[in-house]
């Protein structure tokens, strides 16, 4: 098993590799390095899942430490892994899909001048998210936790001489921290109550060190999922994502929809013993989960941008996946990520695949009626959006449904209502977006004067927008096959999770590690599951009729004004956070700043002027009269002798 | 001797007085001087009258060493203030009074 | 090898009355026999700091003479977990900062060697100092020779700036002269001959009052805290780095921020058990206000090298922090963390230096894309800024983690908000590098020429070293765990008021007069 | 007077000798003599003569039990030793440092050298005095060579000035000195010191002591009676400024010191109590009024005031402690001003003396040495290690500490904060990179040798101090 340790320094050699060198050799030298090494470890996870698959079911986990790499006094965390079904599949999921974007990129980038930095960015965010799946303990899951960070903040941030791209991942990099102040903490009280952070030593013993729905429990809990809102942008730190569309699409989608949005769902299942001593911890992973899948939903209904709206798209599949583990069930969570990451991570490739043929626009009131000529990027989008909007027989349709069934059979029938909602609103929002896109002609729906535009390197095509007569087509072939397959892993993924007898391959894989929640899970039957799954097939299919009604057809104009507007604000969180949280503490800094100067330092400087001016007045006091002199030694003498007569 | 002890002593304090005084109000550096002189002087009346008080010799003694000092420091004034009058026509003490501050 | 701490102090000291008595007009042998001799006190450091035995809490290297016999000071160095790792550190910093010179201070040069080595003797010394008078001789002889390289080597405001440092810190070190004579006349209490001795004092317990001995703590702890420093009695540091040259800006908050956060350790704790544990609340909310009070007003700043001292101030909150929470993984925290800091803010400031040298501008807000001009600079700011925002995986990290986590069980309401503290990290930083680096490239940067060699040779072991520490840091944990846990002993030993209380010296302490 | 009488005073003998000859060597110079160059080295060969004779006397005398001699008024022990060994050293100093500025403003060097040595023996018969007697001869004898010296650059105004206020004041104080010593005797029946600590405990007895603290306070300049020392060191021609500013602190604290602690301790609560007070406000008015000084002469004139209050701090605080960091700050002063002082010897401004702050600019480049020991003396006058001035400084917190003195060693650590501020002021102009362009450096062996000696002394006192704070301890030990 020592072996999985190849899986992140593969990448990590890639950046290692291509950052000190990369600017000193070709292009195609910088991308088969980076290209290689993940696909490399993809194959040494292939290697280790054919090791764990050698093994019988209930030993199929093994801890692989490096070396000690903290300890003194109590607190000790070794540089360590674990390898057990849940990290490989994730490895897998992570490793696979991050090499076919690495490939798309070669394709996506080829006429950025800054190609070894993006590689070797891409190279150290493989590299950090592998061992943030991998990592064996909470402190060393926080390397790779952070490591995502950075690689997030620094992709955001590549074309850094665009201003809004380096506020995009200074934003990013700021909300991310701010959740994972609770992770810390959460690491902390890990330390208090168990003494380690080892997740096996900690599943062990949370039975005995935390008492169910005792405080300890719940605050562990709740600071580490504070931690999960802000990498997983849930409510309420969700609000860097969408801007974080200011980065290479490629970047959005293996990062901001596929694999590092998904690391707080994923910690969630891997601390899930302690989530289960935590049952009000749980309800509010569930409640959240479900409140910003409708939000974010809601949200990308107005967004004009395209990948903004993938963007929202992702915040509300990622409360999917919390509702999913809110209710405790762990495997579907991960099966959503796993769907959510192909068809997202698809969905990405082929919006890429629109912009690149547009010269990186991305404001979709200035596309329209691409099908016919990028019939392969509409091919590919549709299956996502299909997925996406729950579709049979697509993945996206088993792994929602699966979560939508929890919740119900969970006893969260609120929350399952909000979320079969939340689904309408998905179908709607990504039908409302291939119309545009695709189907409709150019030039609908208003564009404004100052459109969305991503990045400023030159594109293929040298114009922005729909230009008429101009030369639109689809991307060359090392794009086009990784969104092929992806699209062919979205149509085959549902296969993962459901089967005729659920559970389904996943979460067989899974079940030894999971314990199982709260979730009832044998009570289901046949005929509930096949009316929730219709219930939710029609939602979906209610959304994509509506559209085509109002978008197409134009048989209906269902427009509030009120309501434009709160969407078009996307209910003024921002705005709300911009006036309440930001101002307030800039406001306080300067303030800070002045108080400095004039309070403390100003007492400071004040003394030394009281002090100065003594001296002044002691320099006057000597006026050169010899008279004066002799006064003044008088009132001593005078002094002295009042002194000795009356002390 | 009819006259007590006490007198010779408030007497030479008041002569002392006198002499403090002289030097703060007068402004020609030569009265000042003799104010000085002055306070000496009754200090000397101090000395003798104790050291008759008390029988003994040794107060007498200084006395002369007082005179000494005192006609010492005459001449090193009166030489500072001829100088003085040199440069500046005038021996104002007040007039003295570049250096301050 | 005996004699090797004094080898230690005198190489600078040799050097640079070998630097004195070269021509003033050969600069360049100047600047080389310099350079040879802060390398030849690295090396000794560095032999030092390998053969220092871990797990002993005791003194290792010792040497003592007697010095002034007449009233009980000696000469007495020696080396243990506190300051073995603060010496070697010492020892780093000054060839990279001699070398940074080079490019920077062309004025004087001789001047400006002679004194920066007597600077690194002066520093050597005070983290070897066993005897409290030897000890602050070293302390303020330190001080010396920092004013004069700002007040002759500094910027536009540089005489305001020195003699503020100057007073300022000066003020709470005699403060703590008139203490340690305090408690060199309470150590003869017991009826024995009074001692300057460290080791002797701690020996058994000091014979003052408890009152006392929370005076005599202040004082101590005052001189300290100004030199770190602690809110509020921080306003030179701003001054002074920002008028100070940039690599007595990197001295300045490297190494002599330490040796404040290292007499805390040294002297406070153990001389002061009582004390310490009465004034530990107090001062871990002042490193709580600190950390986000420094790094409220640095996101605030509009000069780089204030911000950065805003932002140093707020980092060394976090070792005051950790200090006061007594707690094992907390004090090894801060220690950890002042070589960190040494490292990090020392290559920040460096880095503000390489910037000011190329533009001459002071101001964030007049740079602008300086990464797509100049990427190999960007990119060393950048892994230092990371480091210094503690991201994992690099030096930072470990020590804010052991500070926080230990002081998280020891005081976690001061955990949580310190905890916040590294946002307010993030977002200085971050806005930092945005400023200069980010952004549109402005058009009078085109030209930015990018690192060069010899700021590369600075550079690069600066930044090994924080993936060093920040991937293996057990080298540096190891050698001062013994010490940190016999520390912390001493100081949990300590129940309520002195056994002892024999009213030896300032009895009267407010008081003063005898009356008659 | 026998002739053991003699031999104890040998060392003063031999400066009375010493500065008789250096009168003579001028009397006797004609022609071509009086221009030349060599004329001021030759008295100062003299002088110098002197001083190493009477430092020689004083090391081949055993340093063993005190010697009593002139009918017990002359008392030979371990202080008188290291008063000696301090006066002397002024002296010395004094001697090697001011050739190049007697010849340049063309002062009478006979005259300077032979006033300069009468005054140091002066001050050592005040260290050495056992009776109120000699205690007012010798402060007369340190006082009137210092008044003339002040006149000595008899066309200056203000060396006039000087001279005149010096005078007049100093005889102001003077008289109520003996009016002082009239008082105790009166009071005590004895002018002798060794009887007085059994004198009766009457008013007259205090308002003796009280008049007596005038006398020696003037000379030490403590507050109120300073106000005489500003404007006398600004006058006052540089050497003997220099000099004055030292050897009257030598004598006035000898006598302080023979008086309070070892004549009067059944009074130390009382008078520790006024010396304190007096300490705190001339610590407090010195430093303060230095800071806004841009005269050297005149900012050291005040930092002499504040100095002036620290060793008051020993003093005041008693006991052997107490007189042994007296006795060691004494011996350090002497060191640090007069090296302070020997570098501005060494400057001239356009034919007059640069003692402006400002004229000090640059002094780095062209006399580099000057311009190190000058920054070295700043530091030590602030009390800041490794030099002499912080291990005297120590000594005293020490003394006062031990003595539960807090208030005295509180005011004295912040003054000294205070101080800081003008002390490095100087210190980094002399160091600092611009040039005062009318400023002159004038380079002399001889004051060479001087200014190395001084900053030898200042490092030698700071860095190894065994010998001499050994000597100190054993100079108070009779004190207990």
């Amino acid at each position: 098993m020592r072996a999985a340790i190849l899986i992140p320094l593969f990448p990590l050699a890639g950046w290692v590799v291509n950052g000190l060198l990369g600017d000193r050799w070709g292009r195609r030298a910088v991308a088969w390095v980076a290209c290689g090494t993940v696909v490399a470890a993809f194959a040494v996870s292939l290697a280790v899942l054919a090791r764990l698959l050698a093994l019988p079911p209930g030993a199929r986990s093994a801890a692989v430490v490096l070396y000690e790499w903290i300890g003194t006094g109590s607190v000790r965390a070794p540089l360590g892994l674990l390898v057990d079904p849940l990290s490989v599949a994730l490895a897998l999921v992570v490793s696979g899909v991050g090499a076919l974007i690495h490939i798309y990129s070669v394709g996506y980038m080829a006429g950025d001048e800054h190609i070894a930095r993006y590689f070797a960015y891409l190279n150290l965010f493989m590299a950090s998210m592998l061992w943030l799946v991998l990592a064996g303990n909470l402190v060393a899951m926080f390397i790779g936790w952070e490591g995502v960070g950075l690689c997030s903040y620094l992709l955001i941030a590549f074309w850094f001489t665009r201003p809004p791209a380096a506020a995009a991942g200074v934003k990013a990099f700021l909300v991310t921290r701010l959740g994972d102040v609770g992770f810390l903490l959460g690491i902390f009280l890990a330390f208090a109550v168990f003494g380690t952070t080892d997740f096996t030593a900690m599943a062990r013993a949370a039975g005995s060190r935390l008492p169910l729905g005792g405080p300890a429990a719940t605050a562990l809990a709740l600071l580490l999922f504070l931690g999960a809102t802000g990498k997983s942008a849930q409510l309420p730190l969700y609000v860097w994502l969408p801007d974080a569309m200011e980065g290479p699409t490629p970047v959005s989608a293996l990062i901001h929809a596929a694999t590092m949005v998904t690391a707080g769902v994923y910690m969630i299942v891997r601390m899930h013993a302690v989530y289960l001593r935590a049952p009000l911890a749980l309800d509010v992973v569930a409640i959240v989960g479900a409140a910003t899948a409708i939000f974010a939903a809601a949200a990308a209904l107005a967004e004009p941008d395209l990948k903004r709206v993938l963007a929202y798209s992702t915040i509300s599949q990622l409360g999917y996946m919390f509702l999913g583990v809110g209710v405790g069930a762990w495997s579907d969570g991960i099966f959503h990520l796993t769907s959510h990451a192909f068809f997202k991570a698809l969905l990405f490739l082929a919006a890429g695949a629109v912009m690149h043929a547009l010269g990186g626009e991305t404001d979709m009131r200035r596309m329209g009626g691409l099908a016919g000529r990028l019939p392969a990027t509409a091919g590919a989008f549709a299956v996502g959006a299909l997925a996406l909007a729950g579709i049979w027989p697509f993945a996206g349709f088993f792994s929602k449904e699966a979560i939508l069934s929890d919740a119900f059979r969970a006893g969260r029938v609120w929350l399952w209502a909000v979320a079969l909602a939340a689904a309408g609103l998905t179908a709607l929002y990504i039908a409302r977006a291939f119309a545009l896109v695709f189907v409709l002609p150019p030039g609908e729906g208003s564009a404004g004067p100052a459109g969305c535009r991503e990045g400023d390197a030159p594109r293929a095509a040298g114009h922005r927008g729909l230009a008429p007569g101009a030369e639109v087509a689809d991307p060359p072939p090392v794009m086009r096959w990784p969104m092929g397959a992806l699209a062919l892993l979205t149509l085959l993924g549902g296969a993962l999770g459901w089967s005729a007898a659920r559970p389904g391959v996943l979460a067989r894989w899974l079940g030894p590690l999971l314990a199982p929640g709260a979730l009832r899970s044998s009570e289901g039957t046949h005929g509930s599951e096949a009316a929730l799954a219709a219930a939710g097939l029609a939602v979906a299919v209610a959304g994509i009729v509506l559209v085509w009604l109002v978008y197409v057809r134009r048989a209906l104009r269902v427009r509030s004004q009120a309501v434009q507007t709160v969407l078009a604000h996307r209910f003024y969180v921002e705005d709300f956070y911009a006036a309440a949280v930001v101002a307030p503490v800039r406001a306080v800094a300067r303030w800070a700043g002045g108080f400095d100067r004039a309070v403390i330092d100003g007492a400071v400087v004040g003394l030394a002027r009281a002090i100065g001016g003594g001296g002044a007045v002691l320099r006057r006091l000597q006026s050169g009269y010899l008279r004066h002199y002799a006064a003044l030694a008088l009132v001593g003498v005078l002094a002295l002798l009042a002194y000795w007569m009356w002390r | 001797m009819s006259v007590p002890a006490p007198y010779y002593l408030g007497l030479s304090a008041v002569l002392f007085t006198l002499g403090m005084a002289g030097v703060l109000v007068r402004r020609s550096a030569l009265i000042v001087f003799m104010s000085v002189e002055l306070m000496l002087n009754a200090v000397n009346l101090t000395l003798v009258t104790f050291a008759r008080l008390r029988g003994a010799v040794d107060g007498q003694v200084l006395v002369f060493f007082v005179l000494v000092v005192a006609a010492v420091e005459v001449v090193i004034g009166l030489a500072i203030i001829v100088d003085i009058f040199r440069s500046r026509d005038t021996v104002d003490v007040d007039d003295v009074d570049l250096l301050r501050g | 090898m005996p004699g090797i701490l004094t080898a230690l102090v005198a190489v600078p000291l040799i050097g640079a009355a070998g630097v004195a008595l070269l021509p003033a007009g050969r600069v360049r042998a100047v600047r080389a026999v310099g350079l040879v001799t802060t390398l030849a006190a690295l090396a000794l450091a560095a032999w030092v700091w390998a053969r220092f035995a871990p797990g002993t809490s005791g003194l290792e290297f010792e040497e003592r003479a007697a010095w002034v016999p007449a009233v009980g000071i000696a000469y007495h160095l020696g080396l243990d977990g506190l300051s073995v790792s603060l010496v070697a550190l010492t020892a780093f910093l000054f060839p990279l900062a001699l070398a940074a010179a080079a490019g920077q201070v062309r004025d004087r040069v001789k001047a400006f060697v002679v004194t920066a080595l007597l600077l690194e003797a002066g520093l050597l010394g005070t983290f070897m100092a066993q005897d409290l008078v030897l000890f602050y001789v070293f302390w303020e002889a330190m001080l010396v020779p920092m004013y004069f390289l700002i007040a002759l080597w500094g910027g536009a405001g540089r005489a305001g700036a020195a003699i503020k440092f100057f007073l300022y810190t000066m003020a709470g070190s005699i403060l703590m002269l008139v203490a340690i004579v305090a408690v060199y006349l309470g150590s003869a209490a017991g009826g024995g001959a009074p001692t300057f001795d460290l080791p002797s004092l701690l020996r058994e317990p000091l014979g003052v009052a408890p009152g006392v001995q929370a005076v005599l703590f202040a004082a101590f702890a005052v001189a300290f805290a100004i030199k770190m420093p602690v809110w509020p009695l921080h306003t030179w540091l701003p001054d002074a780095y920002a008028e100070a040259p940039p690599v007595v800006t990197v001295l300045l908050a490297s190494l002599m921020a330490k040796a404040g956060a290292y007499g805390l350790l040294r002297f406070c704790l153990p001389l002061f058990p009582e004390a310490s544990r009465a004034f530990g609340p107090l001062l871990s909310a002042l490193a709580v206000v600190g950390i986000l009070y420094g790094g409220a007003v640095a996101w605030a700043q509009g000069d780089m090298r204030r911000l950065l001292a805003y932002g140093s101030m707020s980092h060394m909150g976090f070792i005051l922090l950790g200090i006061f929470a007594f707690d094992v993984p907390a004090v090894q925290g801060s220690l950890i963390q002042m070589v960190n800091h040494g490292v990090s803010t020392g290559a920040l400031f460096l880095l503000a230096g390489y910037l000011l040298e190329r533009t001459g501008r002071a101001r964030t807000d007049a740079y602008g894309g300086v990464a797509a001009t100049a990427p190999a600079l960007a990119a060393a700011a950048l892994i230092v800024v990371l480091s210094s925002l503690a991201l994992p995986g690099t030096n930072g990290f470990i020590g804010e983690f052991l500070i926080l986590v230990g002081t998280f069980q020891a005081r976690p309401a001061a955990a949580v908000p310190a905890t916040l503290g590294t946002v307010a990290a993030a977002a200085y930083l971050l806005a930092f590098v945005g400023r200069v680096f980010h952004g549109p490239l402005r058009d009078d940067l085109r030209a930015l020429p990018d690192l060069r060699a010899r700021e590369y040779a600075v550079l690069v072991p600066l930044i090994l070293v924080i993936f060093w520490v920040g991937l293996y840091p057990q080298p540096l944990l190891v050698r001062s765990e013994a010490t940190v846990t016999a520390v912390l002993r001493r100081v949990a030993a300590a129940h309520g008021p002195a056994p002892r209380a024999a009213p030896a010296v300032g009895s009267r302490a407010g008081g003063g007069e005898r009356t008659p | 007077m026998t002739w053991a009488d003699l031999s104890l005073i040998a060392p003063e003998l031999a400066l009375a000798a010493a500065a008789c000859a250096a009168l003579l060597q001028d009397a006797w110079a004609t022609g071509p003599a009086l221009e030349s160059r060599s004329r001021g080295p030759a008295a100062a060969w003299i002088a110098l003569g002197g001083v190493c004779a009477a430092l020689l006397l004083l090391g081949v005398r055993p340093a063993g039990a005190a010697q009593v001699g002139f009918a017990g008024m002359y008392v030979r022990d371990g202080i008188t030793r290291v008063v000696d060994l301090a006066a002397l050293a002024a002296a010395g100093l004094g001697v090697m440092l001011s050739p190049p500025y007697l010849e340049r403003f063309r002062l009478p060097a006979g005259e300077y050298h032979a006033l300069l040595l009468l005054s140091t023996a002066g001050a050592m018969l005040m260290g050495a005095s056992r009776n109120l007697v000699l205690l007012f001869l010798g402060l007369e004898m340190l006082s009137f060579p210092l008044y003339v010296l002040a006149a000595l650059a008899r066309r200056s105004r203000r060396s006039q000035e000087a001279g005149l206020k010096y005078l007049l004041l100093g005889a102001f104080a003077t008289a109520f000195f003996v009016y002082g010593v009239a008082l105790v005797y009166g009071a005590s029946g004895t002018a002798d010191l060794s009887r007085l600590g059994r004198a009766p405990d009457v008013p007259l007895l205090h308002a003796g002591v009280a008049f007596l603290v005038i006398g020696l306070g003037f000379e030490a300049a403590l507050v109120p009676f300073h106000a005489w020392a500003p404007d006398v060191y600004e006058g006052a021609p540089m050497p003997a400024t220099a000099f004055m500013s030292v050897i009257a602190k030598v004598g006035a604290f000898a006598g302080l010191l023979r008086l309070f602690p070892q004549a009067l301790p059944q009074l130390a609560p009382a008078w520790g109590q006024m010396l304190a007070a007096i300490a705190v406000a001339t610590m407090i008015l010195g430093n303060l009024a230095a800071l806004a000084q841009s005269n050297v002469k005149r900012l050291l004139a005040y930092s002499g005031v504040a100095h002036a209050g620290y060793i008051l701090i020993g003093i005041a605080s008693g006991g052997p402690a107490g007189s042994s960091a007296v006795l060691y700050y004494l011996l350090v002063y002497v060191a640090m001003n007069l090296g302070a002082f020997g570098v501005l010897l060494l400057l001239e401004r356009r034919g007059e003396e640069a003692d402006r702050v400002e004229d000090l600019a640059g002094l780095l480049g062209r006399a580099p040495w000057a311009a190190v020991v000058l920054a070295a003396c700043m530091v030590s006058l602030a009390g800041l290690p490794p030099t002499a001035g912080f291990i005297a400084k120590l000594y005293l917190f020490r003394a006062a500490l031990q003595d539960h003195r807090v208030a005295l060693a509180l005011v004295g650590a912040l003054t000294s904060v205070v101080s800081v501020y003008y002390y490095l002021r100087v210190a980094s102009v002399a160091l600092s990179a611009g040039a005062a362009d009318a400023v002159a450096v004038r380079h002399s062996r001889f004051a060479g040798v001087g200014l190395a000696l001084a900053a030898a002394g200042v490092l030698w006192l700071g860095i190894v101090p065994g010998a001499i704070t050994a000597l100190v301890q054993q100079a108070v030990q009779a004190l207990r």
